[in-house]
């Protein structure tokens, strides 16, 4: 007994050594906050090989005092807000001069006051729920809001389906899904459409009761902006009751498993997203020949990217918002948190998903959203269309 | 019967078909000790427990201190089951819970001993002084009832003296020798500061000696607190040497009763220890 | 002896009042920058100049750690230009550690005042009174020092905030499951009760419209005082214990803990349900409510409830609620009312429960009711056992070895590690739940009994080994 | 009417199956409690490793191999679960089994956590049960039939194992007085173990009709459909085998017509309000029978 307490004793005493022992000279931290698992450990993975992918192009930042290597420290906040804060406390303690990620709204916002209270400036890379950097100075982000989402895909519904009455499926207390359904259907009764809405708990797997209920509602579209595990379920469901209701999505739903649940059923699946894999921009389809290779010279990589080489939107993302850390690094010409805290909302980047630039809440100023639908025999997205702000009434 | 102590009115207890104990009656005058006597599954131990309050009599009455305790009458499936002897069952139902009847000043000891496992000796008497303490949570807590406390301590010790394990008051209860444990678990019911106590099987698994000792023990507690004394007991010479009265049980029926001598040669008596040929 | 004392503590005395003086009369950052960088060299620099000029910009936006951190850079990136004798050098010194130079002097002085009274104390127990106030002087101001040293966002010190959390939510679980005898599994609903009930009374006004936004803003329009709410949440989880406990109490063991954790889940669907929203916010986020950024207040919270709680269970009532535990039959006997004292015992527990759950809360800085889950509640149960069912200290001695375990020194566990070109097998994200559960599993098969078994740590146990009675596995 | 039909099949239908399958479930955890007087935690993650077992057997393996393979592993696990982690404290007291069982479900759960890294597996399709069919209105999968006919032929064969087998008579004295037959000389170890299998074995079968529905494998999916599956033990009153069956039909199905309903926020949580209920009102549920404590 007496041992083991003093072990315990000494073991304590030496913490704050080990705490304080962390540094790193000539190297500049960048942190990833992503999730490596749970609901939304495939889209993370993905975001995650675009900043990979990226730093591999950049390993380096010049500033005016030298060249410093770019280091990246990874943290899997699990997909779950109540994981995410020690996670968020594991960056910050490990001295990151600016954070990426990450996908996912809930877990971002969970971790926006951490990162503030240490005065450490976070770029969201695809969460979308516009409570991530309302009220948190320090939360910047290179994707479109909820808000404009919602209302890209709700007039989408109307003039593609020219539906009347929508059913909207959210996981419960997930603030990704339930925001962009609220949004969805503000702007799809704003449109004149009438909108029934249903949440399923976490961890639910039995949706023939909630698309049953869509039928019987008489919806003539049923948009569900779930995350990918939900999704692979309700889309398999939806098929194996003999469904025909077109389906649509948010960004999430931009994911190989989608492709691959949705080959050979007769669903249409349509999704909106931030980028285009077919897009012939010049970046852009650098990026995409860069990215593949990259891909497929390593297995491990490919299998984070959920086995097959389709570029997925958020890498892409994660690619730009690697690039807008190292500008604010260079603008700032410091990794000190301040420094680059004082300057990351001056910053601006050509990127492949578009040119970005903050507006004064930390959001992106965005105009254009993708449309893509899945391609059920060759199980491949299809392109519709760029949907542009100024296309439709705000 | 201004003095009686305690009077069973026709209890009996039936578990499913087997009737444990069958229209029993008796009366506990005070100051006296009385003894249930018979022979094993007698059903003593079960009267025990519907006096207690352990579970209810499956139709019968129990007085304390002409106090009606316990009453009840077959109901629902018993009804039909029912096989007691009496068939005058009394109207209302009565049952008050074990601690209720303690608090009226029953205190009882239990055949297969039950201390307070984790405790120490000291503290399973102590448990039983909470009783007599009145504090609510609050002062409990912040300690403004600790002259209260320091008289239940004393109590406490006082109780342990009397039964003489005051020496062993720190060792673990459990880990006490058999009679200690016994003599313990009356330590504990006279704690409670009982008007009447109930032994069950006191001397179980004692040799002559202390068995000697044990009877010359509840002489003397009842002469100190005035106690009215009723035991089941298998040791004959214990009962006959210490008990004013006995009650003969077997099979659930009461088969005779007076001094210990009248007792003593009652053959239906004999016959239930040694057998008989015919039945 | 006394005298040798008396002595001492005079002496401490008087360093701990130099150290409040010089902590108190510390030149202010401005006036030491003058000392530091002279105005000629400053001019003959501008790099100088510009660094100078930014540390009194955040003197002047007030960003204090800024300002500290700017000097710090300035010092090692002109080390010839500035100039520092061991006058400044000790004004510098006295104005870094500030806080924690004022903090040791208060100490020292209360130090040596103990010191003092218990040269004049008699009896054993008066002394062991004095013994335990140092201790726990000691505690609190050795967590201040070292979280202004390393910083409150350090790993260190979100291990103790969440550690001492645990710790009261894992004592307020043994009340009920290691002294009642009663097996509950309804924690992780009062936590969740405790939780909401702090955050909707806490979110400041202003960002309500926002936090609420899908439901206008919410109903509560007040904001009540942190310790206010913090009461309040306890108050309102033992409501729920008291109105819980009228039916299931009178169950037995197994059936008890599967009804409280089916009525843990009816809570949590309750609270998502979206009739509520404008209450509880239907299934999202709260956020926006008043926290903590020191580990001083959780561990003042946390140990005023053990201590509260340390209390109930060595008076009367403790007692009867061990007797429950062993031997319900013996202890109605005893004229220990069963449905009363369990169902107090419950409230109590309940009680504790709702006012971790707000800490928790706090420490989160965001609450939802999805995340309260039996695994929350299994848990705790994991540390209750391994810190010894029926022991204060142990469960304490758990909450911090298995917070720090799972949130930091396995960590590395959990990232893809080479050591050179070998890469380790099996560190990826995930292992260190794994090797963590095992660990669980080995004490609840082999060392039942947990670290304390349920015996309690003290004092005297340190200084001799104790006598019998006590045995693992 | 008709269109009251066509409405509300599908929720039929749907409560029907996951009844079904809860039953096999359910089965396993009635078993043991009837035996040991354990809650099994960890049974509804034998139920999930039965499912990954498929996931990845099917991935290198033809169909026939890998159903059988994937039964075979999910019934040693029941039996390995049994030996490591209830075995040993036979003789302590039943919260630190109980304990135990939780810490077991805790280390399966974060095992099968770590081998998938928490992403959702996508299961087979195991051919002729998961293709559609209609039934007048509702189109389903054919396991959605199957269920709950496979569940009532399995359920009818335990019986007859249970009442007309040496080893099912050692398990029906054991259930009444775990002493007294272990000095009648039954071998209470194996016929412990053969009930674990037995439930796993059931499990298994379980978990591929549920997981041929519900398609998605994560670590947690066996959590609440066990806890569910307990819950239907209990109401059909503990240790009672179509007690458990009926139970856990009723709640599949009541707990579908919740959804229809549109309180899809309760559906979870009305299955422990029902258990609170029946542990209050009748707490020997539907079938079960009264012990007496000796004092």
């Amino acid at each position: 007994m007496k041992k083991c307490l003093a072990l315990i004793l000494t073991v304590v005493m030496l913490l704050p050594v080990m705490a304080l022992a962390e540094n790193y000279a000539g190297e500049i931290v960048i942190g990833i906050y992503e999730p490596a698992s749970g609901t939304s450990g495939a889209g993370g993975k993905q975001e995650a090989l675009g900043i990979y992918y990226a730093n591999y192009l950049a390993p380096t930042v010049e500033l005016s005092d030298g060249v410093y290597k770019v280091k990246l420290v990874e943290v899997d906040n699990q997909s779950s807000p109540d994981k995410a804060p020690s996670a968020a406390q594991q960056l910050v303690s490990e001295g990151v001069s600016i954070v990426l990620g990450s996908y996912g709204s809930g877990v971002c916002i969970a971790a926006a006051d951490i990162f503030d209270a240490a005065g450490l400036v976070a770029i969201g890379i695809s969460c979308t729920n516009p409570q991530v950097t309302l009220g948190n100075p320090l939360y910047y982000r290179i994707c479109y809001l909820d808000p404009f989402q919602g209302t890209v895909l709700a007039n989408y519904a109307k003039d593609e389906f020219n539906a009347t009455k929508a059913y909207t499926l959210a996981e419960l207390g997930n603030d990704y899904d339930v925001g962009l359904a609220y949004y969805f259907a503000e702007a799809f009764k704003g449109l004149g459409g009438e909108v029934k809405g249903e949440e399923f708990p976490k961890g639910n797997s039995d949706f023939t009761a909630y698309l049953t209920s869509a039928v019987n509602s008489g919806a003539e579209i049923i948009f569900a902006p779930t995350s990918v595990e939900y999704a692979t379920q309700i889309i398999t469901q939806a098929a194996a009751n003999g469904i025909t209701i077109p389906i649509m999505a948010g960004d999430t739903w931009d994911n190989v498993r989608i492709l691959e649940a949705a080959e050979g059923t007769d669903l249409s699946i349509s999704v909106s997203t931030f980028f285009d894999e077919g897009d012939t921009g010049a970046l852009a389809a650098e990026f995409v020949t860069g990215f593949k290779a990259w891909l497929n010279e390593n297995p491990e990589k490919l299998a984070n990217n959920g086995g097959s080489d389709i570029v997925a939107a958020v890498s892409a993302l994660g690619y730009d918002g690697y690039m807008v850390a190292l500008e604010a690094l260079k603008r700032a010409d410091s990794g000190d948190r301040d420094d680059i805290a004082d300057v990351v909302a001056e910053v601006t980047y050509e990127g492949v998903t578009g040119f970005i630039a903050f507006d004064e809440n930390g959001d992106a100023i965005r105009d254009q959203a993708f449309i893509i639908k899945t391609d059920n025999e060759t199980g491949t997205w299809q392109f519709v269309k760029v949907q542009n702000v100024s296309d439709i009434a705000k | 019967m201004a003095d009686s102590m305690l009077k069973l009115n026709n209890i009996t207890m039936q578990f499913g078909g087997v009737i444990a104990v069958d229209d029993f009656s008796i009366v506990v005058k005070q100051n006296e000790i009385v003894a249930i006597i018979g022979p094993n599954g007698a059903g003593k131990t079960t009267a025990f427990n519907c006096v207690t309050g352990i579970y209810p009599p499956t139709s019968g009455q129990v007085f304390f201190e002409n106090r009606l305790i316990v009453s009840n009458y077959p109901n629902k499936k018993m009804k039909a089951l029912y096989a007691g002897g009496n068939k005058n069952f009394p109207k209302e139902k009565v049952c008050l819970t074990p601690d209720k009847i303690t608090r009226l000043g029953m205190a009882r000891t239990f055949q297969n001993i039950r201390l307070f496992k984790s405790q120490t000796v000291f503290e399973n008497v102590l448990i039983a002084t909470h009783l007599h303490q009145k504090c609510n949570l609050f002062s409990a807590v912040f300690r403004l009832n600790h002259q209260q406390e320091q008289a239940a301590r004393k109590h406490a010790m006082d109780m342990l003296e009397v039964v003489g394990l005051l020496e062993v008051k720190d060792e673990l209860a459990t880990s006490l020798p058999y009679g200690q444990q016994r003599r313990l678990e009356i330590a504990r019911a006279l704690a409670t500061k009982p008007k009447m106590l109930l032994l069950d099987e006191p001397a179980a698994g004692m040799n002559p000696q202390e068995t000697a000792e044990l009877a010359q023990f509840i002489r003397q507690i009842k002469e100190r607190f005035r106690l009215t004394v009723l035991l089941i007991e298998h040791h004959m010479d214990l009962v006959m040497s210490i008990s004013d009265r006995i009650y003969v049980l077997d099979f659930g029926r009461l088969i005779a009763h007076g001094t210990p001598e009248q007792v003593q040669d009652d053959p239906k008596v004999i016959a239930a220890y040694l057998g008989e040929d015919e039945e | 002896m006394k005298v040798f004392k008396i002595i001492l503590s005079l002496l401490l005395a008087i360093i701990a009042c130099l150290l409040i003086f010089f902590s108190i009369n510390a030149l202010d950052l401005s006036a030491l920058l003058k000392e530091i960088v002279p105005l000629e060299t400053m001019q003959q620099d501008a790099g100088l100049e510009k660094a100078v000029k930014r540390i009194n910009d955040c003197l002047a936006d007030g960003n204090q750690n800024r300002a500290l951190r700017s000097l710090n850079r300035l010092l090692d990136d002109y080390p010839d230009k500035v100039h520092l004798d061991v006058q400044t050098k000790l004004d510098l010194f006295f104005y870094r550690n500030n806080k924690v130079m004022l903090t040791l002097g208060v100490y020292v002085l209360f130090f040596s005042a103990a010191l003092a009274v218990s040269a004049f104390l008699k009896q054993q127990k008066h002394q062991t009174a004095v013994l335990v106030a140092i201790l726990v002087a000691s505690l609190y101001a050795g967590i201040y020092i070292v979280e202004d040293l390393v910083g409150v966002n350090s790993m260190l010190m979100t291990v103790l905030k969440k550690g001492a959390i645990y710790a009261l939510l894992a004592v307020s679980m043994n009340l009920l499951n290691g002294f009642t005898g009663l097996f509950s599994l309804g924690q992780a609903g009062f936590m969740l009760v405790g939780a909401y009930t702090y955050a909707i009374f806490t979110i400041e006004n202003t960002s309500r419209a926002q936090v609420y936004q899908y439901y206008q803003g919410g109903l509560v329009q007040f904001t009540l005082p942190t310790l206010v709410a913090i009461l309040l949440a306890g108050l309102a989880a033992a409501f729920f214990a008291f109105l819980i406990g009228l039916p299931v109490l009178r169950l037995k063991s197994d059936y008890l803990a599967i009804a409280t954790l089916g009525f843990a889940e009816i809570i949590r669907a309750v609270l998502q349900y979206d009739g509520l929203g404008r209450i509880t916010n239907g299934s999202n986020l709260l956020r926006k409510f008043t926290t903590f950024n020191t580990a001083l207040f959780p561990f003042a919270v946390s140990g005023i409830c053990i201590a509260l709680i340390a209390l109930l269970i060595h008076s009367t009532y403790g007692r009867s609620f061990k007797a429950i535990r062993d031997d319900e039959v013996a202890a109605e006997a005893m004229g220990i009312n069963l449905f009363v004292y369990k169902q107090l015992a419950f409230v109590i527990s309940s009680f504790f429960a709702g006012i971790g759950g707000a800490l928790l809360a706090m420490y989160q800085t965001t609450v939802q009711a999805a995340a309260f889950t039996s695994a929350m509640t299994y848990e705790i149960l994991l540390i209750v056992v391994i810190g010894g069912m029926g022991s204060i200290s142990g469960s304490i001695l758990a909450s911090f070895l298995f917070i720090a375990s799972s949130e930091w020194w396995l960590r590395f566990l959990d990232n893809v590690t080479y050591i050179g070109t070998f890469k380790v097998p099996f560190f990826r994200s995930g292992f260190r739940m794994v090797v963590f559960s095992v660990i669980i599993m080995v004490v609840v098969l082999f060392y039942r009994k947990g670290i304390m078994g349920d015996k309690e740590f003290s004092l005297k146990s340190l200084m001799e080994p104790r006598k019998g009675g006590k045995r693992r596995g | 009417m008709y269109d009251f039909i066509s409405a509300n099949l599908p929720y039929l239908l749907a409560g029907i199956s996951v009844g079904g399958q809860y039953a096999m479930i359910a089965i396993g955890y009635t078993m043991v409690y009837g035996i040991l007087r354990l809650i099994n935690f960890a049974h509804g993650d034998v139920f999930t490793a039965a499912a990954y077992a498929m996931v990845y057997m099917n991935a290198t393996m033809p169909l026939y191999l890998s159903l059988p393979l994937t039964i075979l592993f999910t019934v040693i696990l029941g039996y390995s679960v049994e030996r490591i982690a209830y075995k040993p404290l036979r003789s302590a007291p039943r919260m630190s089994i109980m304990i135990s069982s939780i810490g077991a479900s805790y280390l399966l759960q974060n095992l099968m956590w770590y081998i998938t890294s928490g992403l959702a597996r996508q299961y087979p399709t195991i051919p002729w049960i998961s293709k559609t069919v209609t039934i007048f209105t509702a189109t389903t999968k054919m396991v959605t039939l199957v269920t709950p006919v496979l569940t009532l032929v399995l359920v009818l064969l335990l019986v007859q194992l249970i009442n007309h087998t040496k080893i099912g008579m050692a398990m029906r004295a054991v259930s009444k007085d775990f002493e007294t037959s272990r000095l009648m000389g039954i071998k209470i170890n194996k016929v412990i173990s053969v009930t674990f299998m037995i439930g796993s074995f059931l499990a298994a079968i379980g978990s591929m009709l549920y997981f041929t529905n519900y398609t998605a494998v994560v670590p947690t999916a066996g959590a609440m459909p066990g806890l569910k599956a307990f819950v239907a033990a209990v109401f059909g009153g503990i240790g009672s085998i179509p007690g458990a069956v009926i139970g856990a039909f009723i709640i599949g199905i009541v707990e579908n017509i919740i959804k229809a309903v549109g309180l899809t926020t309760f559906s979870d949580a009305f299955t422990f309000a029902l258990l609170i209920f029946i542990l209050i009102f009748k707490p020997t549920g539907l079938f079960g029978e009264v012990i007496h404590e000796k004092v």
